[in-house]
C-alpha cells in the first residue's frame, strides 16, 4: 500500500491505496467523486479527465502514487455554494450537454483553456476538445458555450 | 490493473540501482500514456513499476555547451511550448503538438515515446533530421548513441534492462535548419501516424543548391528510418519542385511500409512522396521566409 | 491541390415502429399545489425525453415547464412503454402524456367548472390558471383547484392513458399497407474540400434543413441535428469494424476505430422546417434518427462534384477516394453501367 | 401550518420563491446538511411547446452529480465479467471452471447450462444468454465469474478452460448464400428473414424508360460508441424478487426478456433504468442482466457488470452491413418510371433487430419520390460475426446512400441540376408511398428548398 497525499479540489486528502490505484480509482472509489467517467481504460475517450496542476490529464492512464503532493480539480470542484462555474451554466442553458457522460471531461478540459486563453478563437477551442469523444451533441453547442462563457468571463 | 510495486526514484542514478536490484521484473514509468494501457492489456506484467517523475535530473530543457538538452522526463506540452525549441527547432514543437491530445501530451514524456519505440512515433522523424543523440545511463555510466543505431524493431531499442534514457541532444548544426514536419493520419484529432516525415536542408549558393540534406519518415518501416538515397539524391542538386517531387519518389521507394487494416503499403508510398515533397517545399518557404540565417 | 465540391441528399424516415403495436401509457397526477408528476416507462438516453415529456404536460395543463417532473424508466413505478427507439419518444410517449394530462385536466375542469358557475366544457388552462373561454377574467389557480379536487371533492386529479399509432398490416406478398403513422422529411447539402493528391476529404460544411413537426423544444432538436451530422460524417469517411478471416475484430477499440472529434466536425447549420402533423402532440413528430441518414448520401456527392468520382462502397476513406482518383477521375461511377 | 394555508390560492404566488433559493446549492456541501425541497421557478414558462427551455438534467450532468449505473455501489457488491469465447464457431465440449472457482476472491461461476431458458430476441429467440452448446460468434459469453474485485474476476476467466471442437465458419453473407456455405444456424437455412415489396409493374416501367441506371452500393459495419459503456447490477432478494438496475434503453421489454431467460413472472422483476450514457439503439436489448441475475442468485449479493470497450466493439451490436443494387428507369425529363431494389443484410450471428431493420429498409429504399412501379427483395443472412441489430435509422442510411448517390449520377447523365431532379420527383402532400399509403404532412421539397436558399446552391449552378 501506498499512502498518497494530495490537494483535491482545494481540500488535503490523504489516502493509503494499493500502488497499481489510478488517479481515477482513487478519485471514484476512494474519495466518492464520481463525475470522472470511466469509459475506456485507454486514453482514448477522455471522459475520465481531470487536471493535475491546472493541466488536464487522462486520469485513467495516471497512477495515483504520481498525483502525490499535486492539486487535482474534478468537475466536483468548479461550482461554488452559490452558483455554477460559468462554463456549468453555459453548457447547462444552451444545449450543450445531452447524454452528459462525456461532459464533466469536456467543462474542465474548456476551463484549462480559458484560464490560460481567456478569449479563445474557435479554431483554438475545438483543439482544446479534441481529447474528448462525444457521440451525442457533434461538438457544435459545446463549442458555443465555451465561447459564450469566455464573452461572459471577458473583463 | 494487476497489482505492482511502485517505486519512485530519487533521481536517474537511485531509477538504474533498482532497475539493478528488480532485474527483469522492473520497469520504467515515465508519463505512463503508453505503459498503462500495455500493463492493462496484458502485453506487459511488470511487478515493479520505477516511477521517474520526481527524478529532477530527468527535466533539463537548456543549451548546454551548444547542444539543445532535453530530458528524457520533459513532456510534449513542455516541448511545444518551450521558446528555446520552437526557436532553435520549430519542427520538433510541431511534431510534439501532433502527438495525440492535450490530455496525453501533458502526460507523455520524450523519453517514454523513444523507450516505447514504435515506427510511427511523431518525435522520431523530427529528431532523427535534426541528428539527435540520445544520452543513455546505466550501471557502467554514460553512453552516447545516435538516434540512427537505437532503434532496432518496432518497440526494441538497443538500451539493456538496466539502463534508461537521460536526455536527448540535438547539435548546434541542427539551429534554424530549414525544416518542415507533417504527418498524416486517419483523422484531425487524436490521430496516430499513418506516415510522417520531417525534411530540412541548408539552402547553399546564389542560385540555391540542396546542403545537408536530411529527410526522415515514420510508420514506413520497422523502425523511424531516414531516407539516404533521398538525401544523396537531392544534396548539391539545384533547388526547384521537380526535384522535390522527385525525392519524394525515391523517398517512397526506400521505405518498407506494410498493408494493415488502417491502410495498403501502396497508399502509404503515395502518402510517401506526397508528405516528403511537401515538407520539403515547406522547409524551402521557411528559409526564404528567414534568410539571414547562417548557412552550414 | 484541394478541390471543393457541394452535394445535396435529401430522405424521408417514419416515426415509430413498423406495424407491430408500439404502445406508450403515462399517468399525470396534479399535485395539490397546481405542479404536476408525470410517470413514464420510457428511460432517458440523452436525447432530452425528459424535457420534451415536461413541455407537452405542461402545455396541456397550462402550466410551466419546471412546474412538471418526470418520473421514467422503474418498471414498479411507471406504465409500460416500448422504449426510446425509433424516434418514438415526442410522438407516441408524447401523445400518451399529453391524453393523460388531459385527462387529469378533465377532473380538474369539472371541479371548476362548479366554482366558476359554467360548464367544463367552456374552461381552458393557461398560465397557472384554469379560465372562462373568451373571458379570463374569469378564472381560478390551477393549485386551488387541484386542491380542492383532492382535499375537498375527495377526487385527485390523476389521469392515465396510452396511445398506439394506427397502422395497417402490411401484405405479406406485396408489403402493401401503412405500417407507420407519420413521416417526417428532410435536406442536408455538404460542401467538402478534397486533397486530390492525398485523397482526404474535409467536410467544411452541412446545412441541414430538417421537418420534425411542431418542435417541442429546438435547441433540443439543433443537438439532435448536430449530433447525427457527427455520426452520419463518420459513417461517411472514418468508421468501420474490420475483420481478419477468422472472424476477429482488428480494430476493436477507441484508439483505431475512428470517430469523429471536435477538429473533424464541419460547420452546421440547422434550418427547422415549418411543419404540423395533427397526429401528432401539439403537431410535432420526431427527428432522433433522420438526423444522420442523408449526411453520408451528401459527403460523398459533394466529394463526386469536387474530383469527380463516384465511391459506392462506405466508408469513403483517404485511400479509397485517391485509388478512385488515380483510376479514372472521369467514369461517372465505377459500378454503373447504362443501358 | 395546515397545508391549506401553504398552498392556498391567496399566497400562490409568493410560496413558490424564485427558483435559485429552492434549488440545492452549486456545490453539495459535505453530507449532513438540510435538503430543501426544488419548486419551480415563478418565472413565466407557458406556452410550454416551442420554448428552447434548459434541459430537466443538465444541471446536474454539469456539476457531475449525475448518477450513471458505474457510479452506484451497494454494500457487499461483487463485480462480474464474462469469459467471450473467441473463436467464430464451434461446439463447447467442455467447461472447467474448477481452477477459477478456488481462485481467491472468486465467489461464484456461471456457465449456460445454468440458465432457465436460454435464449431470447425480439422476433426470432435464436440468442443464448450464455453459449452452451455451440459458439456462433467470437464475441459470445461462455462463462462468468462474480468476485469481489473487477481485477479478479478478469483474471478467473483465464483459469476457465473451454474445449471446444471448431466447426466451419462463414464471414461474407453473398458467401453464406451459397448452396455449400457452411450453416451458422442448422438446420435452419443461412437466410432467415425476407421482405418483398410491389407496387406497379417495373418492367413496363423499364420498357417506357429513356434510360436505365444500375449500381451496387455496399455500407460497412459501424458501432454505436456510446461513451458510457453497458453496465447494470441485480440483486435478487430473499423474496426471490430480483431488481436489476441496468444501462437499458427498453425498460419494458428488458423486464419481459429477463421473466423468459429466468423464468419468473413479471411481478417479480424490477427493471430500473438509469440516466443512460448514450443508446443509439446499442442498448435495446438485455446482454449482461440475467447473468448478473444468476450470479447474486448464487451469492446472495448484489452483482454488478461493466462491459470493457473492447466488449463494447466484439459483444454487443452493430449497424447491419448491407450490400444494394439498383436498377432505376427514368424518362428524358428525369422522372423516375421504375425503381427495382435487392437488398441482402448482414445479420451477423443473431437476427435480434433484422425483422425491423428489413422492414424499414423494404420500405424506405425507394426514396421520398413518387415512383409508381416499384419492386423490392430484401433478404437477412446469417454470418459468424459480430451482431447486426437496432442503429440510429435502422437501415435508413444505408438505402440512403444508395438512392441519393444513383439520383446524382441521374442528374449528371441528363445534365439536371441535382437539386431539380430531386423536386421533379419529390413526394407531395397526398402522394402514395410505395406501400400505397396516402401521405399528408409532406414536406419533402420544402426542406429541399430551404436547405438550396440557406446554402446559396443557386448562386453557382453545376
Amino acid at each position: 500500500m501506498i499512502d498518497v497525499a494530495l490537494v483535491v479540489n482545494g481540500a488535503e486528502r490523504s489516502v493509503s491505496v494499493a500502488s497499481e490505484t489510478t488517479l481515477l480509482e482513487l478519485l471514484r472509489d476512494h474519495l466518492q467523486l464520481t463525475g470522472a467517467k470511466r469509459g475506456c481504460d485507454a486514453g482514448d475517450c477522455g471522459a475520465c479527465t481531470v487536471l493535475v496542476d491546472g493541466k488536464p490529464v487522462n486520469a485513467c492512464l495516471m497512477l495515483a502514487v504520481q498525483a502525490r503532493g499535486r492539486s487535482v480539480v474534478s468537475v466536483e470542484g468548479l461550482a461554488t455554494q452559490t452558483a455554477l462555474h460559468p462554463l456549468q451554466q453555459a453548457f447547462h442553458e444552451r444545449g450543450a450537454l445531452q447524454c452528459g457522460f462525456c461532459g464533466p471531461g469536456m467543462i474542465l478540459s474548456a476551463k484549462a483553456l480559458l484560464d490560460e486563453n481567456p478569449q479563445p478563437s474557435t479554431a483554438e477551442i475545438r483543439e482544446a476538445l479534441a481529447g474528448h469523444l462525444c457521440r451525442c451533441t457533434g461538438y457544435a453547442k459545446m463549442i458555443e458555450a465555451v465561447r459564450h462563457a469566455a464573452e461572459a468571463s471577458k473583463p | 490493473m494487476k497489482p505492482f510495486e511502485c517505486i519512485t526514484a530519487r533521481d536517474a542514478g537511485h531509477a538504474i540501482e533498482l532497475l539493478v536490484r528488480y532485474g527483469a521484473d522492473a520497469r520504467l514509468l515515465a508519463g505512463g500514456t503508453d505503459l498503462l494501457v500495455d500493463i492493462r492489456n496484458g502485453s506487459r506484467e511488470p511487478r515493479v513499476l520505477v516511477d521517474l517523475s520526481r527524478a529532477p535530473d530527468l527535466k533539463r530543457l537548456e543549451l548546454a555547451d551548444d547542444l539543445l538538452v532535453i530530458g528524457a522526463m520533459v513532456t510534449h506540452t513542455e516541448i511545444m511550448g518551450s521558446r528555446l525549441v520552437r526557436e532553435l527547432c520549430p519542427a520538433l514543437a510541431v511534431a510534439a503538438h501532433s502527438i495525440g491530445a492535450i490530455q496525453t501530451r501533458n502526460l507523455g514524456t520524450i523519453g517514454g515515446n523513444l523507450a516505447n519505440a514504435v515506427p510511427s512515433m511523431d518525435l522520431g522523424p523530427a529528431l532523427l533530421a535534426l541528428d539527435a543523440q540520445l544520452t543513455i545511463a546505466g550501471p557502467m555510466g554514460l553512453r552516447r548513441e545516435p538516434l540512427t543505431t537505437v532503434f532496432t524493431a518496432p518497440r526494441t531499442t538497443t538500451l539493456s534492462a538496466t539502463e534508461l534514457i537521460l536526455d536527448v541532444t540535438i547539435p548546434a548544426e541542427g539551429f534554424h535548419k530549414p525544416m518542415a514536419f507533417l504527418k498524416f493520419g486517419l483523422r484531425k484529432g487524436q490521430a496516430l501516424a499513418l506516415v510522417n516525415v520531417a525534411a530540412g536542408f541548408w539552402p547553399h549558393g546564389s542560385e540555391p543548391v540542396f546542403r545537408a540534406t536530411r529527410i526522415a519518415l515514420g510508420a514506413v518501416a520497422p523502425t523511424v528510418i531516414r531516407s539516404a538515397e533521398a538525401e544523396r539524391f537531392l544534396d548539391q542538386r539545384v533547388i526547384d519542385p521537380e526535384s522535390m517531387t522527385a525525392a519524394g519518389e525515391i523517398a517512397a521507394g526506400e521505405a518498407t511500409p506494410i498493408s494493415d487494416f488502417r491502410a495498403s503499403a501502396d497508399y502509404r508510398r503515395e502518402l510517401i512522396a506526397v508528405l516528403t515533397s511537401r515538407a520539403l517545399e515547406s522547409a524551402w518557404r521557411r528559409a526564404r521566409a528567414e534568410p539571414a540565417r547562417k548557412s552550414a | 491541390m484541394k478541390r471543393r465540391g457541394r452535394g445535396i441528399a435529401c430522405m424521408w424516415y417514419p416515426i415509430g415502429f413498423t406495424v407491430a403495436a408500439n404502445a406508450s401509457a403515462a399517468t399525470v397526477k396534479v399535485n395539490e399545489d397546481g405542479t404536476a408528476t408525470v410517470l413514464t416507462g420510457t428511460v432517458e438516453t440523452g436525447q432530452g425525453a425528459l424535457t420534451v415529456l415536461g413541455q407537452i404536460a405542461a402545455e396541456e395543463l397550462g402550466i410551466a415547464t419546471d412546474d412538471v417532473h418526470i418520473v421514467s424508466g422503474d418498471t414498479d413505478a411507471t406504465p409500460m412503454d416500448t422504449g426510446a427507439i425509433a424516434s418514438r419518444t415526442t410522438y407516441v410517449t408524447g401523445n400518451a402524456v399529453r391524453l393523460a394530462a388531459a385527462n387529469a385536466k378533465a377532473v380538474l375542469f369539472e371541479v371548476a367548472g362548479k366554482k366558476l358557475g359554467v360548464s367544463p366544457t367552456e374552461l381552458e388552462a393557461r398560465d397557472r390558471k384554469i379560465q372562462v373561454k373568451g373571458y379570463p377574467q374569469r378564472s381560478v389557480a390551477i393549485g386551488e383547484v387541484a386542491y380542492e379536487a383532492q382535499v375537498v371533492a375527495g377526487r385527485p386529479a390523476i389521469g392515465s392513458a396510452s396511445w398506439n399509432p394506427p397502422t395497417v398490416p402490411l401484405d405479406p406478398e406485396t408489403s402493401q399497407g401503412k405500417p407507420f403513422s407519420t413521416y417526417v422529411y428532410a435536406t442536408q447539402i455538404a460542401e467538402v474540400d478534397v486533397d486530390d493528391e492525398t485523397g482526404e476529404v474535409e467536410v467544411l460544411r452541412v446545412i441541414a434543413a430538417h421537418d420534425c413537426g411542431t418542435p417541442v423544444n429546438p435547441m433540443l432538436v439543433e443537438g439532435q441535428v448536430e449530433g447525427g451530422i457527427a455520426m452520419g460524417v463518420g459513417f461517411a469517411l472514418q468508421e468501420e469494424i474490420v475483420f481478419d478471416g477468422a472472424g476477429r475484430q482488428l480494430n476493436a477499440s477507441l484508439t483505431n476505430y475512428i470517430v469523429p472529434t471536435s477538429l473533424d466536425m464541419p460547420d452546421i447549420e440547422v434550418d427547422i422546417v415549418e411543419s404540423y402533423d395533427p397526429t401528432g402532440p401539439f403537431g410535432a413528430k420526431g427527428v432522433g434518427e433522420p438526423t444522420s441518414v442523408p449526411t453520408a448520401a451528401a459527403i460523398l456527392n459533394a466529394i463526386y462534384d469536387a474530383v469527380g468520382v463516384r465511391l459506392t462502397t462506405l466508408p469513403a476513406t483517404a485511400e479509397r477516394v485517391l485509388m478512385a482518383i488515380k483510376q479514372n477521375g472521369s467514369r461517372i461511377a465505377s459500378g454503373t453501367s447504362v443501358l | 401550518m395546515n397545508t391549506r394555508e401553504r398552498h392556498g390560492a391567496s399566497v400562490f404566488g409568493n410560496v413558490l420563491e424564485a427558483d435559485a433559493d429552492m434549488r440545492l446549492p452549486a456545490l453539495v456541501p459535505p453530507p449532513a446538511f438540510p435538503i430543501e425541497t426544488l419548486v419551480p421557478d415563478v418565472l413565466k414558462q407557458t406556452p410550454a411547446v416551442g420554448q428552447r427551455v434548459p434541459r430537466s438534467d443538465t444541471r446536474l450532468h454539469a456539476l457531475g452529480q449525475t448518477r450513471y449505473i458505474e457510479d452506484l455501489t451497494f454494500p457487499h457488491m461483487l463485480h462480474a465479467r464474462i469469459k467471450r469465447a473467441g473463436i467464430a464457431a464451434a461446439r463447447i465440449k467442455r467447461i472447467d471452471t474448477r481452477e477459477a472457482e478456488r481462485m481467491p476472491g472468486v465467489v461464484a461461476v456461471l456457465t449456460g447450462g445454468e440458465i432457465p431458458v436460454n435464449s431470447f430476441g425480439p422476433s426470432l429467440q435464436d440468442q443464448p444468454v450464455l453459449a452452451h452448446e455451440r459458439v456462433f460468434h467470437r464475441g459470445d459469453g461462455v462463462a462468468a465469474v462474480a468476485a469481489i474485485s473487477e481485477q479478479i474476476a478478469a483474471d478467473a476467466l483465464k483459469r476457465i478452460q473451454v474445449e471446444y471442437e471448431p466447426l466451419p465458419a462463414v464471414f461474407d453473407p453473398l458467401d453464406a448464400l451459397a448452396p455449400d456455405a457452411p450453416l451458422v444456424h442448422p438446420p435452419h437455412g443461412n437466410v432467415y428473414a425476407s421482405r418483398t415489396l410491389r407496387k406497379g409493374d417495373v418492367e413496363r416501367g423499364f420498357a417506357a424508360a429513356y434510360r436505365i441506371f444500375e449500381a451496387r452500393y455496399r455500407t460497412q459495419m459501424v458501432e454505436h460508441v456510446s461513451i458510457e459503456p453497458h453496465a447494470a447490477i441485480a440483486e435478487w432478494d430473499a423474496n426471490g424478487r430480483l431488481t436489476i438496475w441496468s444501462t437499458l434503453g427498453r425498460i419494458t421489454l428488458g423486464r419481459a426478456d429477463l421473466s423468459r431467460t429466468l423464468n419468473l413472472p413479471l411481478n417479480r422483476i424490477r427493471v430500473i433504468g438509469s440516466v443512460v450514457g448514450g443508446n443509439f439503439g446499442g442498448k435495446n436489448e438485455i446482454t449482461q442482466e440475467p447473468v448478473l441475475a444468476l450470479l447474486s442468485k448464487k451469492t446472495g449479493r448484489p452483482v454488478k457488470g461493466v462491459f470493457t470497450r473492447t466488449e463494447e466493439f466484439t459483444a454487443t451490436t452493430v449497424r447491419h452491413p448491407f450490400i444494394m443494387d439498383y436498377k432505376t428507369g427514368v424518362s428524358r425529363e428525369g422522372r423516375i418510371l421504375a425503381r427495382e431494389v435487392r437488398l441482402t443484410l448482414d445479420g451477423g450471428a443473431y437476427c435480434s433487430w433484422t425483422e425491423t431493420t428489413l422492414g424499414k429498409a423494404c420500405i424506405l429504399s425507394a426514396g421520398p419520390y413518387k415512383i409508381d412501379n416499384v419492386h423490392v427483395e430484401a433478404r437477412a443472412v446469417y454470418t459468424n460475426k459480430t451482431v447486426s441489430g437496432a442503429m440510429r435509422g435502422f437501415g435508413a442510411p444505408q438505402v440512403c446512400f444508395a438512392y441519393e448517390s444513383q439520383m446524382d449520377d441521374m442528374a449528371r447523365a441528363l445534365r439536371m441540376d441535382p437539386l431539380e431532379i430531386r423536386l421533379l420527383n419529390a413526394f407531395d402532400e397526398g402522394s402514395a408511398s410505395p406501400t400505397g399509403q396516402v401521405l399528408q404532412s409532406v414536406v419533402v421539397k420544402e426542406t429541399l428548398r430551404a436547405a438550396a436558399e440557406r446554402f446559396g446552391w443557386n448562386e453557382r449552378s453545376t
